[in-house]
């Protein structure tokens, strides 16, 4: 562990980042280090992708990050073919309702020829998917796809939160010898930290208790993080101390920081932007109730977007979890039996 | 209804398509279609033996291509004012735009994609309503039957399908109906292309694909899309005709689309077409284009503008004067006029009518959801 | 309603068929009905599918029931054009990992052409699935794949488990202003039951209690229905009285009676096949908890296929619901709580 | 690994692949190429000016097709005596399947379909182990590092997209590596295959793209399939050449499969090659090829057997002996029963493997979950 930089002299190695950047550098670290890794995807050379999480890269690598036909299917089982020979790819998908076309490469593939193969044949390689709502964009462009992928056996599924995750999960993404989703929280790109790159985090498979609290657990990832942190912020100006939880990875679960959370306060609301029925989010609430059940006081409650497909521009407010929302499932949370 | 007997089985080895021969009838022309050239004269290059449109169709068109292009503009403007979130701009694409529309009739329908706008209007889908969708105000602002007219498609190639299945349900019903599909060069990549294709061959749908190829898909030039000798050459990999047409020439398009709609009338089946133009603007106001392409890259294509080639043709054989062109002016004023009022509008929108459609009848888990939401904005609105 | 036939003297309706047969007759009795109603995919047509159960229908009805080229999204693209244009379609997938190839179609387009349009344009289409296990069938051709469908909003969902639903929900779908996905038992094709298929029964959204029982409630549906049956016969030999919930539809969920159910008992167990993770299973369990907190006198516990690729044939008894495995929990149960 | 530089931005419009020629010389010849015709004798017909393989090639070809052969009809004897589950048969496409894998060299790499066990025992995979899927005991029997041989794939058409991939990762290697890749007439019209030809064409990727064209998809005949003049024709749609060859001779095989390999090795790029044979056998053993067409369609074909020509051939040619026939059957035999020993034997499964190779690590949940079977089967184990 590097030391902590003492208090008033902040290290040379702190510096303010966004989320974009972070992945950025990481997949700049990751190439520099290891030259089978190679980056492809729709207008991720030059253009350095629609949200320029690759900018520069082909400048600095040349075909090493390059732009394909405009075919997620192809791209997808390009890249299977990559990695069986010897590459460590990494596919950006543009938006996640546009790597659908890939889906039977991601489920049928992707996701089995390491089982298929008796582990004979490994796929390292990294599926990028900018996930989620909140940017104002237009039909296709704001799914939360992620619980296709998180009830697809053989696939690893890290969602970062800030800047540092998105650092450290993506690089340990990269170097994963399986295959792994990156949920990129879309609306958080531009969103800024104080990070020490150099400083290591927990791997994937580590939840992260990223506020403590004694009355309720929040349990959360990727881009509903910060709105869950921001709830607890008011619920403590409201009397109310709440715990929230960054899963980080989605799957692998961390079910010993999760449940210990749960213990500890025995009341529990699920935050997530995706549609909630069979959700990932189904699952969380599942398992605490099925892991918990003599610790809950009340039963666990799920703050998710609707179960319709993801509103217009103008109307998503009204779908997204928001802090109110968040604060009226902790009210539900029956406090009068305490 | 004609009753439809029951396909014949496969008889011999003989019941193969004829390999021997078609190949190379199916191929497009080496050079693209051309009837006018840059400067509005009578083309020297290959004309595929078509004649001119009539006089009429050509005014017409040139109308409807002013009329989008103020329609692009204008849109563009309701980006830089904020109205609008997004605008992917067909300047310098009208010429095809106003073609594909053009050759369909009172049965016929379209299916174009987020570039097409100028299409749908020259449809007659409503210019407002056609840019809800991207004011943010609901997914697809008209209804696509009293346009025939598809909800512009953002998936890549995925309504060429759709177009290709309509047009086997006219088939089947009897009907006479006419489809255009339309779709970009990059979304030429993707597996539902082929696959359109392929099932309108196989079946023989009166349908029309229409390839806009502006040699751009975002950033990526057309050299990184396909090595193919021209996209009009994928047509004989399915075994129909492919044609290659100049994208800025709107009397060579109106024949070219003509021929095919004529041929797919009769029952001859899909056409592919290829129309070479230029994007002349960014992808969307979203995009930076100097990341990856020059202005001087641009510049040749001025040049070529559909709008000025079609006014100089017109004008040199007596068909457009001032009055005329003034006129015409002040139709596309008036018609970005009602843009702006359209959009700038306040227009009250239904929260609950995000649960209203999912279903022809809403679930009871969708009217609970309803209801928690329209508890939350009556307790919101108690507590202003 | 139809009159119950007296004791003893069978109705002439009363007969003996296959769930294939009743999904055959649904087919052939709407097609006869309504000349909009058309069949479509691969081997349907002359071979009558591979599993027969469009058998005859082409000879019957010709071109409307019809061969296509062997590319699913394809299949699938082309029927929402059909359904645009006027016909209504019935899509067969000749297996579950097959269509996964039309997941975008399905899910960018087929589940929301009506809210896209708000309600305008109506697709009128039934997507039939062959699925599951427990038939030797070797890999990519026995996936339990609707919690894809369940959790895509738009789609509704529906699973028989025995003959006269297979008839009914099929003729439902086929009649029903939205698509409709219909996930076959697979491996109940060839199982028998009397059935009187002039008698109506419940319609899409309802579940059935299809055997009554006091101490605990299993709910599941499609082909792990016989298997709850036969667990809860065993278990009455033991001595626990089990309530068998057969949802036959997945979406819209029939909350009323399932809770109503797991009140009269308090203890659940949910059955599935589909590996267990972010499944439809785990949003039953979650609701259950959520919506029954204080009639549960123990966890839900999910009996469902482990989170690993569908196992090859000679290891998939491990891998499915067992009787013996279902016995298991509800043994957990926390029966010593009573 | 030479270092390689970005690639240059598109540059100007006539960074266009060039139209205007091209398209004629990459369709294929109006009839399939054959170099010795059904009879054993030199072909009249088409011959593409390709010269015969030398006599080596054609006695190991034609080993290694009877050897193919008796591995069919043994792997169809296990199926009827329920030792396996299932078997898709290529009785009759013996030639191609021997063709793909001989004209890969030590290092180079096949992607084979279901029906192509006959290709991947010519690649020297193990009899016994590539039956193991249809035997039920898991899903790849065999090592494709090993054998250079990619799991036999059956998500029709997905894995030419790896194979593609894989020839890039060779390339941008420097690796001197060759792919070829399988799929049947019917995979042809998956979204998958062409975008594997079109990623494989634009990165001129070393892949030979071999389409066994039997006629039939199950039940589907080619007519239903396709509309085109050939399958071969669709290579011009991406730029790589066409081939179209007689898929019962396997000099023709040998010969054009060849010369791809050779272009795909010079750096050229991929081929789309469409062998026309026949599937002289049901779909599978499951499959009632009688619901579909009948026993005079198949009838022509027997004589045109790919084995029998190939015999007469080097009979006539003096390259083949009675004595070299025994031997030869003999070695088949041999295959035979270790096929049936192997095939037959009991194998101890362990169901513990299930949650093995899921991830490189299994994770806390997997090993829950084997932890419960464990003490299932250990509690089972304990009341019998
Ligand atoms: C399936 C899918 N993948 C990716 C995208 C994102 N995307 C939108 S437009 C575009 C480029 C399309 O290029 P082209 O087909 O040439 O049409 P143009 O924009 O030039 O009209 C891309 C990649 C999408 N909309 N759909
Ligand atoms: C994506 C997908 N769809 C459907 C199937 C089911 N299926 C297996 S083989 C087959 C026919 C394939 O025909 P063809 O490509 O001509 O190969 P052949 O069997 O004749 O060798 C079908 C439809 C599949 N395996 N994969
Ligand atoms: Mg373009
Ligand atoms: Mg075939």
């Amino acid at each position: 562990m590097t030391p902590m930089p003492s208090a008033g002299t902040p290290s040379p190695r702190v510096e303010k980042i966004t989320v974009m950047q972070a992945l950025n550098r990481a997949m700049r670290d990751a190439m520099t280090q290891d030259e089978n890794v190679h980056i492809l995807g729709e207008d991720v050379g030059t253009l350095g992708g629609v949200f320029r999480v690759t900018d520069g890269l082909t400048k600095e690598f040349g075909e090493r990050c390059f732009d394909t036909p405009l075919a997620e299917s192809g791209i997808m089982g390009f890249a299977i073919g990559m990695a069986m020979g010897g590459l460590r790819p990494i596919v950006e998908m543009q938006f996640d309702a546009f790597a659908y076309p890939a889906f039977e490469q991601i489920a049928s593939h992707v996701a089995k020829v390491r089982n298929r193969t008796k582990g004979q044949v490994s796929l390292p390689m990294v599926i990028r998917i900018p996930y989620g709502g909140g940017i104002g964009g237009v039909e296709h462009h704001c799914d939360s796809s992620e619980s296709y992928y998180t009830h697809t056996p053989g696939l690893t599924v890290v969602a970062p939160s800030n800047p540092a995750d998105a650092y450290h999960l993506l690089r340990a993404a990269i170097a994963s010898p399986d295959p792994v989703i990156v949920m990129e929280p879309k609306r958080l790109y531009w969103s800024k930290a104080e990070v020490d790159l150099s400083r290591p985090r927990p791997g994937i498979g580590k939840a992260a208790i990223v506020r403590d609290g004694t009355d309720a657990t929040i349990v959360t990832y990727g881009q509903s993080v910060p709105v869950a942190l921001e709830a607890a912020e008011v619920a403590k100006r409201e009397g109310r101390d709440l715990q929230v939880v960054d899963l980080r990875t989605l799957v692998p679960f961390d079910d010993a920081t999760v449940m210990s959370a749960v213990a500890s306060t025995g009341r529990v609301v699920v935050v997530a932007e995706a549609q909630g029925f069979s959700s990932f989010a189904s699952e969380v609430a599942a398992r605490v109730g099925e892991r918990c059940f003599h610790s809950l006081a009340a039963p666990v409650r799920r703050v998710t977007g609707f179960d319709i497909p993801y509103p217009p521009p103008k109307l998503e407010k009204h779908h997204l979890p928001t802090v109110d929302r968040i604060l009226d499932a902790v009210d539900s949370l029956q406090w009068e039996d305490q | 209804m004609t009753p439809r007997t029951p396909r014949a089985k496969a008889t011999s080895a003989s019941a193969q398509p004829s390999y021997d021969t078609e190949s190379a009838t199916l191929l497009p022309t080496a050079t693209p279609i051309q009837l006018v050239d840059a400067e509005g004269n009578p083309s020297t290059a290959e004309t595929g033996n078509l004649p001119l449109p009539d006089d009429a169709a050509l005014v017409r068109a040139h109308e409807l291509m002013v009329m989008g292009r103020r329609f692009n503009d204008q849109a563009g403007a309701l980006v830089r004012q904020g109205r609008l979130a997004v605008y992917p701009s067909s300047h310098g694409q009208e010429a095809c735009q106003v073609a594909a529309a053009m050759v369909l009739g009172d049965q016929d329908w379209l299916f174009p994609t987020y570039r097409d706008t100028v299409a749908a209007v020259s449809m007659g889908v409503d210019p407002v309503q056609i840019l809800l969708l991207l004011a943010g105000d609901w997914h697809a602002g008209y209804d696509p039957y009293e346009f025939r007219c598809a909800p512009t498609a953002t998936p890549l190639a995925t309504q060429l399908v759709h177009a290709a299945g309509l047009a086997y349900a006219a088939k089947v019903k009897g009907e006479d109906k006419v489809v255009v599909a339309m779709c970009g060069d990059g979304a030429t990549s993707e597996g539902d292309f082929h696959e359109a294709l392929n099932f309108a061959a196989v079946f023989k749908c009166p349908v029309i694909f229409l390839i806009q190829n502006n040699e751009f898909a975002i950033s990526v030039p057309l050299s990184r899309q396909t090595a193919a000798p021209s996209l009009a050459a994928k047509g004989v990999g399915y075994g129909m005709p492919g044609k290659r047409v100049d994208g800025n020439d709107v009397a060579a398009l109106l024949a070219v689309m003509g021929e095919a709609a004529d041929r797919a009338r009769r029952g001859d089946g899909p056409t592919l077409i290829e129309a070479h133009t230029y994007r002349m603007q960014a992808h969307t106001n979203a995009d930076d284009a100097t990341r990856y392409r020059t202005a001087e890259e641009v510049e040749p294509w001025v040049a070529r503008d559909p709008i000025t080639r079609s006014e100089a043709h017109l004008r040199s054989r007596g068909l457009l004067d001032d009055a005329a062109v003034a006129d015409l002016k002040q139709r596309a004023e008036e018609m970005a006029a009602e843009m702006r009022l359209g959009i700038g509008k306040d227009r009250d929108l239904d929260p609950a009518e995000l649960f209203e459609h999912v279903f022809a009848k809403p679930t009871p888990q969708l009217l609970e959801q309803r209801a928690q939401l329209l508890d939350e904005l009556a307790r919101e609105e108690a507590t202003k």
